[in-house]
């Protein structure tokens, strides 16, 4: 009955998206592990919400689909098993960043002015509700990425480049009707899942005590 | 009827070069005794010697090579040749066509080079020391020569030797400075060529100063005669040379009486001997240089004629 | 005419290939060389033909399906083409003569045939094809394949130690000459793309680019054939590889450089202003002297060959410039006579440069050694390659009458004309390049005093000097048969310049006035009254005088007596072959003279204390200073780089990503202003 | 679902990806890896006959596969370099398995990713749907990330970790970029599979725009730049060569690369429809530079001969992309020669250099000395390979460097000095290290090693022959596609 006013759908959308947005922040911001994963777990049950709405808003019943995977997958099967492997290898420490989280901070509100300048003008001859779509999902892009770049911890970093995921959803579910979604989404959960769980994990737990990616990084001979 | 005058010309010239060679080296040797208040040996001492050296066993090393005995050879027949290119007493000869300057001085070089062969061939210190020092000074010589040839050819307009002394006598090139320049490069490498102080003392016999004579020192008999003989023709025919390019007049041309002819015999005789004069004169006055002073000496007569050429490129024959 | 040429290099091809296959069958080495000496023979006669005429006056052209369909292979024989054929053949030919004997009796030290055989025909092929190409695409490409096959031909005795460096500096600086002359004919075929050298001929180009075009070429050919500062690689490459190759590429491949550089600057590129030419003439004097400078340096008696190929590239360039000053102005016949002398020049050159070199393998062949220091009195054991040897030493330092004077003389001539001149730098070029000219030559002759006089002259310095081989019947005919050349070229040079003149008209439209082969006697380069040479004139006199000579001493002196004994030496005790004079200190002299000054060559001696037996040295530090200001420093900033960026290789993936997204976020941020 | 539903009736352009899909199932099946590399090769055979086969009978293009002068012959590249690399691996397995690297489980499952691998590729050359043609990308990279990590050495996981980090952030940027472009088509086209299709947006390029096109091609650029190789997004490709197994590496320079290229051509087409967006060309020159020149900077202090070959591939991708930033008919032609020649040598080489590893039991160059002496048939395969990718004649490479250089200075000179300078470089190093290499005195393991040569015979025999004669049609129908990409 509440639901039913197509205005207060769109409302509520935008809200949605803008708090993906915010929630990214949260991300940036988080230095505990645990808190880190939770936080995500929230990011993905809202990219879940904006894009059942979206699939309501826009009748496109694919993206219902979506929006159960990103619920299914991102806000509980990948934070569980996340969690699990944090206390597998007792990583509850604190996550030393790169950088502090205020310059983080200050970096992630430099990139939100970057992604309206860019695509505020790109943008003026849509409709209001996709273009914060579509800003909002570049914020969570840059966000992600931002994270991707600012943490040393290779739990943190997939983190990052799932939330970067959510925000390419969130574009996709955004613009109007656009096939294939289903398709890339599946693709890009079976990137993350296979990738992160199938592989590296149990490798790099074969070889390495924790999962920080100081291991991983060199190149060995410095001589080459 | 003018190539029978010019093949006669050209018999007598070949025969009087060879006759006079010895005596102009007997006379200057007189000369410089008679400077340095020695009695000397009598004027044809020279003609004894060659006489005296043709009649001796020729004594060679065992592994003497067959180039070694062809140099003498060589040596002589290619000086003798250049000496009967040149025009001495006459412009009006056979071969002067084959007069041409640059290829008189290549000549004389084709002579130099057999000769330094030669004294490597047997492989002694010394023959090597000669001909390492010869090639050196001759390596400067040769250019600062060629450059008074430049010099002279553009002035002349013309390589052509007989052409150039016609030319030089008709304009008193003599007062050119270009000419005056390239005098000087001459003597300098006249003195250079024919192993006379002080680039080389003929008379010395002191193996570590010797250049020519080192080179010459596994040679014995007729060959050293040949040798001997060929130095002479060398001075004879720079003389020659130098007349013929600075003071061309009382030669003879081609359509002249056989008087003009005699007299011009006579004038190229009295030529040479003043010329064989001044430079005994000159090498009793200076001392021998050490070898690497040379260098400044000969590069520096290189230098006058490249300075004279450059002269004549820019200002021409004025 | 052309399709000949076409046949046989294609055979040569096929050769290259049959070596490939039939490597394990002995007599190979027989099959190959002697199909060489046949194709190459053909050739010779071949371009003898076209350069008297034969065939009417256009030149003939093909096109092939080679390369790019839109652009198939054109090849055309013009006379310039046919005299570098003739060039490249003859050498071909004799070189494969040589080598046909020598592949028979190998050394212990050659390197294994599989490593020549397949690679020596290839060589011949594309030198043949390059000079009838007649577009940018199949003269680059057969120019390159030249450079490629001679550079396996330098690895063929790869164990030998600093051939592969040699190896690598000649394939670096082939690299830099081929991406010169790749700009040149790009500049010339314009973006459209027109690479027939027809279209070249036909555009007009700009005076800015015709500059352009020059200087490339000067790099991209001149490096080829060795011109100071880009000679560099020469001396290294030549000496490195097997002797006969050593002698095609010093005889035959430099020579097809020079093509090059002809016929882009001559023919295809278009008027350059005059000082272009001066630069030539000024380049081409001093090559010459630090040419031969270097040579008398060097006791290494290959490296003193491949010296000796700059000093004459030198002399070329130097009638090379000539000529394009002369044809600036206008003065066609003496661009003509200039030219001539410079083409005479490259024909006597590839012709007692390679005889020089066949006589040195064989000299390396027979004591396994390239010292100088360990030769000597080899004059006795191999008296057929001393002769062959010493005509071509006198040849070389351009001494009457054989045929490097001919060539000398010529261009001597033509800067004596060049006051004619109206521009005043080049009025004081001329005659201080003629002053380099002089020197050059005296000098080339006191370094084959040295050569000739170390290597086959005293007494042998090593064991293996002293019972050296004289080399097979098949080498001796080939050195003989050049050595020949050298005379008649010498003796009789109007009928080769009479084919050469066929060239200096393509290029020059004149013809030179002793040229026409009317006065076969006396050589007469621009009037009689001017300057004229005979080399028979003055062999007949020679012989006259030898033989007058002679027989005074045989009647006069037919009593004397000669008897063999110890040397005289001043009556010094002859102690061993030791104390000869070995090479460095007969050029001692020259090294203190020129080489302080030009080679900054330092002598360190080191005398022991008296009563210390041990024995003195001398050692002798020679510097190029072209390696110095040109090549370190180059290579040392690529080092520099490449350690400096090596740094960003072993960072964290952290920042790999940060680089990517920073390449993102400018990318952006420079597309935001066009919004 | 939709994807399904819309292909329609079977056809031959189906089977490309057909037969490797069952293949790959096959072979996951099949225990024994003798005769699974048998298998994997005869299915890559099929794969390729099915290719020439579309290039026979071209098929109607849908919105979701299609074929056109352009991805065809990349097709045809593709599949015949994965058939004669699968021949390559049988022998190469046999090997690594008698060594040991490889379990019998391993080897299985290199087959049927091996196949997976073929799939992807085809499937991201064939499709018209820039959204199929990103998942097929996606899956691409997924497979050769695994390929990559299938030692499980340290080194191994780290590179395909990089590898994997790098190439996932990438893919998820040019997604973000088709988004862009799907959102601009759909205003103007109208939503639906159409607006995502590639021969649509080309025709109505000067509908969608201009502002979006930017965006989306820069996002597209670094994305599908960093497959290409392009630096500064090049860091996982040295590592991906050098630590994977010899024809992974080949595949990934032959192959994966220009997939990428392709992918980024396509948008470069779309752009440059569109009058109105920004120029692309200038950017890929100035980034395709880069990359030349940092390539055969880097191409020094290398010890690992697997890295320096990956190192060239950098420089020569960097060299395409110049090409085609230059554009215009000769230099697109050149670029386009380029990327075919540059394929096959590259893989050629890298089954050299694996024969060589296998032969020596080392990668380091150091150890490996007079190649031509101890194995002359490998060693001259590998100096007439590095010979050509040198760009020396009588190789292709000659003639589409001697285009794009005589080009380039009569347009652009400085660049074509920076261009030379780099091809210098490049070739200032390769020539010593192949001297050390090919000839000397031999070092190391004398024995031969019995090895599949006709793959590497085949290549070098196709790329001299290319550098002698080019067949008429295949360079008309290489002209149609110079002047297809403007």
């Amino acid at each position: 009955m509440l639901m039913t006013d197509p205005k207060l759908k769109l409302e509520i959308c935008y809200l949605l998206s803008g708090s993906m947005a915010i929630v990214s922040f949260a991300l940036l911001y988080q230095s505990r592990m645990a808190a880190t994963i939770n936080t995500f777990a929230v990011h993905a049950l809202l990219l879940g919400l904006v894009v059942a709405l979206q699939a309501d808003i826009q009748a496109e019943h694919n993206l219902y689909l979506t929006a159960a995977i990103a619920v299914l997958f991102k806000a509980i099967a990948i934070p569980l098993a996340l969690h699990f492997i944090i206390r597998k290898f007792d990583l509850h420490r604190t996550i030393e960043m790169v950088v502090s989280p205020g310059l983080t901070m200050t970096a992630g509100l430099g990139l939100v002015v970057v992604a309206v300048m860019v695509m505020r003008p790109v943008t003026v001859h849509s409709d209001a509700l996709v273009t914060a779509d579509l800003i909002f999902a570049m914020v969570v892009l840059l966000l992600g990425i931002l994270m991707m770049i600012t943490r040393r911890n290779a739990i943190t970093q997939v983190v990052g480049f799932m939330s970067l995921e959510n925000g390419l959803i969130l574009a996709m579910a955004g613009v109007h009707g656009m096939p294939l979604v289903v398709e890339i989404s599946v693709a890009l959960t079976v990137l993350v899942a296979c990738i992160v769980f199938g592989m590296f994990f149990f490798r790099i737990r074969e070889r390495f005590s924790s999962l920080d990616i100081r291991h991983l990084e060199s190149d060995g001979r410095v001589s080459q | 009827m003018a190539i029978i005058s010019e093949s006669l010309v050209q018999l007598l010239q070949v025969l009087l070069v060879i006759g006079i060679a010895p005596g102009l080296t007997g006379l200057i040797r007189w000369v410089k005794a008679r400077l340095q208040r020695r009695r000397g040996p009598p004027l044809l001492q020279a003609y004894y010697d060659l006489a005296r050296l043709s009649r001796k066993e020729v004594v060679m090393a065992e592994h003497a090579s067959w180039l070694f005995r062809s140099v003498p050879y060589l040596a002589f027949t290619s000086v003798w040749t250049a000496a009967a290119l040149v025009p001495t007493f006459s412009t009006s000869l056979l071969f002067g066509p084959a007069a041409d300057l640059i290829a008189l001085v290549a000549l004389l070089g084709s002579a130099r080079f057999v000769l330094a062969l030669g004294s490597l061939d047997i492989g002694t210190s010394f023959g090597g020391m000669g001909a390492s020092r010869e090639m050196m000074i001759a390596s400067l010589a040769e250019p600062a020569m060629l450059m008074v040839v430049f010099t002279v050819s553009i002035f002349a307009g013309t390589t052509f030797l007989p052409a150039a002394a016609e030319v030089v006598r008709n304009h008193h090139a003599i007062i050119h400075v270009s000419m005056l320049l390239i005098v000087i490069t001459m003597v300098i490498v006249a003195l250079a060529e024919n192993a006379r102080i002080p680039v080389d003392n003929p008379a010395t016999h002191l193996e570590l100063t010797m250049v020519h004579e080192a080179m010459v020192l596994e040679y014995s008999g007729w060959y050293l005669a040949l040798i001997e003989a060929t130095a002479s023709i060398k001075l004879v025919l720079y003389l020659s040379l130098f007349s013929c390019l600075f003071l061309p007049w009382g030669m003879a041309s081609a359509n002249s009486t056989a008087v003009e002819v005699l007299a011009g015999i006579g004038i190229w005789i009295g030529k040479l001997g003043l010329g064989g004069i001044l430079l005994a004169v000159f090498e009793t006055c200076i001392a021998k240089m050490r070898l690497f002073r040379l260098t400044d000496l000969i590069g520096g007569g290189f230098l006058l004629g490249l300075l004279s050429v450059i002269l004549m490129y820019v200002f021409g024959n004025i | 005419m052309l399709d000949y040429v076409l046949i046989g290099a294609f055979a040569e091809l096929a050769l290259g290939i049959l070596a490939v296959a039939g490597r394990r069958y002995g007599a190979i080495g027989t099959v190959v060389y002697g199909g060489c000496l046949v194709i190459s023979t053909g050739l010779v006669l071949d371009s003898v033909a076209v350069l008297a005429g034969v065939g009417g006056g256009t030149p003939p052209t093909a096109v092939l399906p080679f390369g790019m369909p839109w652009l198939p292979g054109h090849f055309r024989l013009d006379a310039l083409s046919a005299f570098f054929l003739l060039v490249a053949s003859l050498g071909g030919a004799s070189v494969s003569l040589f080598a046909l004997g020598h592949s028979r009796h190998p050394g212990s030290h050659a390197p294994d045939a599989a490593r020549i055989l397949p690679f020596y025909p290839l060589f011949l092929a594309s030198m043949t094809l390059v000079v009838v190409a007649d577009d940018a695409l199949m003269f680059l490409f057969f120019w390159e394949f030249m450079s490629i096959s001679s550079w396996l031909l330098v690895l063929s005795n790869h164990r030998e130690k600093g051939n592969d460096h040699a190896a690598f500096v000649y394939l670096m600086m082939a690299g830099i000459g081929a991406g010169a002359l790749l700009f040149a004919f790009g500049l010339m075929a314009g973006p459209q793309g027109h690479y027939t050298f027809e279209a070249m001929r036909a555009a007009s180009h700009s005076h800015l680019l015709a500059v352009g075009v020059f200087v490339l070429a000067l790099i991209g050919a001149g490096g080829k054939a060795g011109i100071v500062p880009l000679h560099v690689w020469l001396p290294l490459a030549h000496p490195s590889a097997p002797s006969w190759v050593s002698a095609l590429m010093s005889g035959v491949m430099t020579k097809i450089a020079v093509y090059g550089f002809i016929r882009i600057c001559f023919d295809l590129d278009g008027p350059l202003p005059w000082w272009c030419g001066g630069v030539v003439l000024l380049i081409g004097g001093i090559t010459a002297v630090m040419g031969v400078v270097q040579a008398l340096m060097e006791h290494d008696l290959k490296r003193l060959l491949a010296y000796h190929t700059v000093e004459n590239i030198g002399i070329i360039f130097i009638g090379l410039g000539l000529a394009m000053t002369f044809r600036f102005n206008g003065l066609a016949a003496l661009a003509a006579l200039a030219l001539a002398g410079a083409l005479l020049h490259v024909f006597n050159h590839s012709v007692f440069k390679s005889l020089l070199f066949i006589a040195s393998g064989a000299v390396l062949w027979a004591t396994g050694n390239r010292n100088m220091e360990n030769q000597g009195g080899l004059i006795h054991r191999m008296p057929g390659t001393a002769l062959a040897f010493l005509i071509g030493s006198a040849a070389i330092s351009a001494l009457p009458p054989f045929n490097g004077f001919v060539s000398e003389w010529l261009v001597l001539q033509a800067l004596l004309s060049g006051t004619v001149l109206p521009q005043w730098l080049l009025k004081v070029a001329v005659p201080v390049v003629a002053a380099m000219l002089a020197l050059s030559a005296a000098l080339a002759a006191t370094c084959f005093v040295k050569a000739y006089g170390i290597v086959f002259l005293g007494r042998p310095r090593s064991a293996a000097a002293a019972d050296a081989q004289e080399t097979d019947r098949f080498s001796l005919a080939a050195m003989f048969f050049m050595a020949g050349l050298c005379v008649a070229v010498g003796v009789l040079p109007t009928p080769i310049l009479a084919l050469i003149d066929k060239a200096t008209q393509l290029l020059t439209g004149a013809t030179m006035a002793g040229a026409e082969g009317t006065n076969w006697l006396w050589l007469v380069p621009i009037s009689a009254e001017r300057s004229s040479y005979s080399g028979l004139v003055m062999l007949v006199l020679i012989c006259l005088a030898a033989g007058a000579l002679r027989l005074i001493i045989h009647y006069v002196l037919s009593h004397h007596v000669r008897r063999r004994s110890a040397p005289w030496d001043c009556g010094f005790p002859d102690v061993s072959p030791n104390t000869q004079y070995t090479a460095s200190s007969f050029a001692q002299p020259i090294r203190r003279t020129f080489g302080a000054t030009l080679l900054a060559a330092r002598e360190r001696v080191t005398t022991p204390d008296p009563g210390d037996p041990s024995p003195a040295s001398i050692v002798v530090v020679i510097t190029d200073h072209a390696w110095q200001l040109l090549y370190v420093p180059v290579a040392q900033a690529v080092q520099f780089a490449a350690g400096w960026l090596n740094e960003f290789q072993n960072v964290s993936i952290r920042h790999y990503l940060a680089f990517m997204f920073a390449a993102l976020i400018l990318l952006l941020l420079v597309i935001t202003p066009w919004q | 679902m939709s994807l399904l539903a819309d292909l329609g009736a079977i056809q031959p352009i189906h089977f490309a990806l057909i037969i490797p899909a069952v293949a790959a199932g096959i072979l996951v099946l099949i225990p024994g890896y003798r005769l699974g590399s048998q298998i994997n090769i005869v299915s890559s055979f099929l794969t390729l006959l099915n290719a020439l086969a579309i290039f026979h009978t071209r098929p109607e293009p849908n919105y979701y596969l299609f074929v056109d002068d352009f991805n065809i012959y990349l097709v045809v590249l593709t599949d015949f370099i994965s058939f004669t690399t699968s021949a390559f691996s049988a022998s190469y397995l046999a090997h690594e398995k008698e060594t040991g690297r490889l379990t019998r489980g391993y080897a299985r499952f290199y087959h049927a990713m091996f196949q997976c691998m073929i799939l992807s590729m085809n499937l991201a050359l064939l499709s018209n749907s820039l959204g199929l043609m990103w998942v097929a990308v996606e899956a691409a990279t997924m497979t050769t990330v695994i390929m990559v990590g299938i030692y499980r050495t340290e080194a191994a996981i780290r590179a395909s970790w990089k590898y994997f980090m790098l190439t996932s952030l990438a893919i998820s940027l040019a997604l973000f970029g088709i988004t862009l472009i799907y959102f601009t088509a759909s205003v103007t086209i109208g939503s639906g599979p159409a607006a995502l299709a590639w021969t649509v947006l080309r025709d109505n390029a000067n509908l969608l725009d201009p502002a979006v096109l930017n965006v989306a091609f820069v996002f597209a650029f670094v994305g599908f730049g960093t497959k290409v190789g392009l630096v500064p997004c090049h860091a996982w490709l040295p590592d991906a060569h050098s630590e994977g197994p010899t024809p992974i590496s080949a595949v990934l320079s032959g192959l994966l690369l220009n997939v990428g290229l392709y992918a980024l051509l396509r948008f470069k087409m779309i752009i440059v429809g569109n009058g109105l967006a920004l120029e692309p060309g200038p950017l890929m020159v100035g980034v395709g530079l880069v990359s030349l020149l940092f390539g055969s900077l880097m191409l020094y202090r290398r010890w690992d001969i697997k890295r320096l070959f990956s190192y060239s591939s950098i420089e020569h991708m960097g060299l395409i992309t110049f090409a085609f930033g230059m554009g215009g008919p000769l230099a697109n032609l050149a670029g386009l020669l380029h990327m075919v020649m540059h394929s096959l040598t590259k893989s050629a080489i890298f089954f050299v250099v694996g024969h060589v590893a296998q032969v020596k039991g080392t990668q380091d160059m150091a150890k490996i000395r007079g190649l031509t002496t101890s194995h002359p048939v490998i060693g001259w395969l590998l100096v007439v390979g590095v010979i050509s990718i040198c760009g020396l004649p009588p190789s292709g490479l000659f003639m589409s460097e001697f285009l794009l250089i005589t080009t380039t200075f009569s347009r652009e000179p400085i660049l074509a000095v920076i261009l030379v300078l780099g091809l210098l470089i490049a070739l200032g190093n390769l020539i010593p290290r192949l001297h050390a290499l090919a000839f000397g005195v031999p070092e190391g393991n004398l024995e031969p090693l019995k090895t599949a040569i006709w793959p590497l015979v085949l290549h070098l025999g196709l790329v001299l022959g290319a550098g002698l004669y080019l067949p008429e049609p295949l360079f008309a129908w290489f002209q149609h596609v110079a002047a297809m990409l403007g």
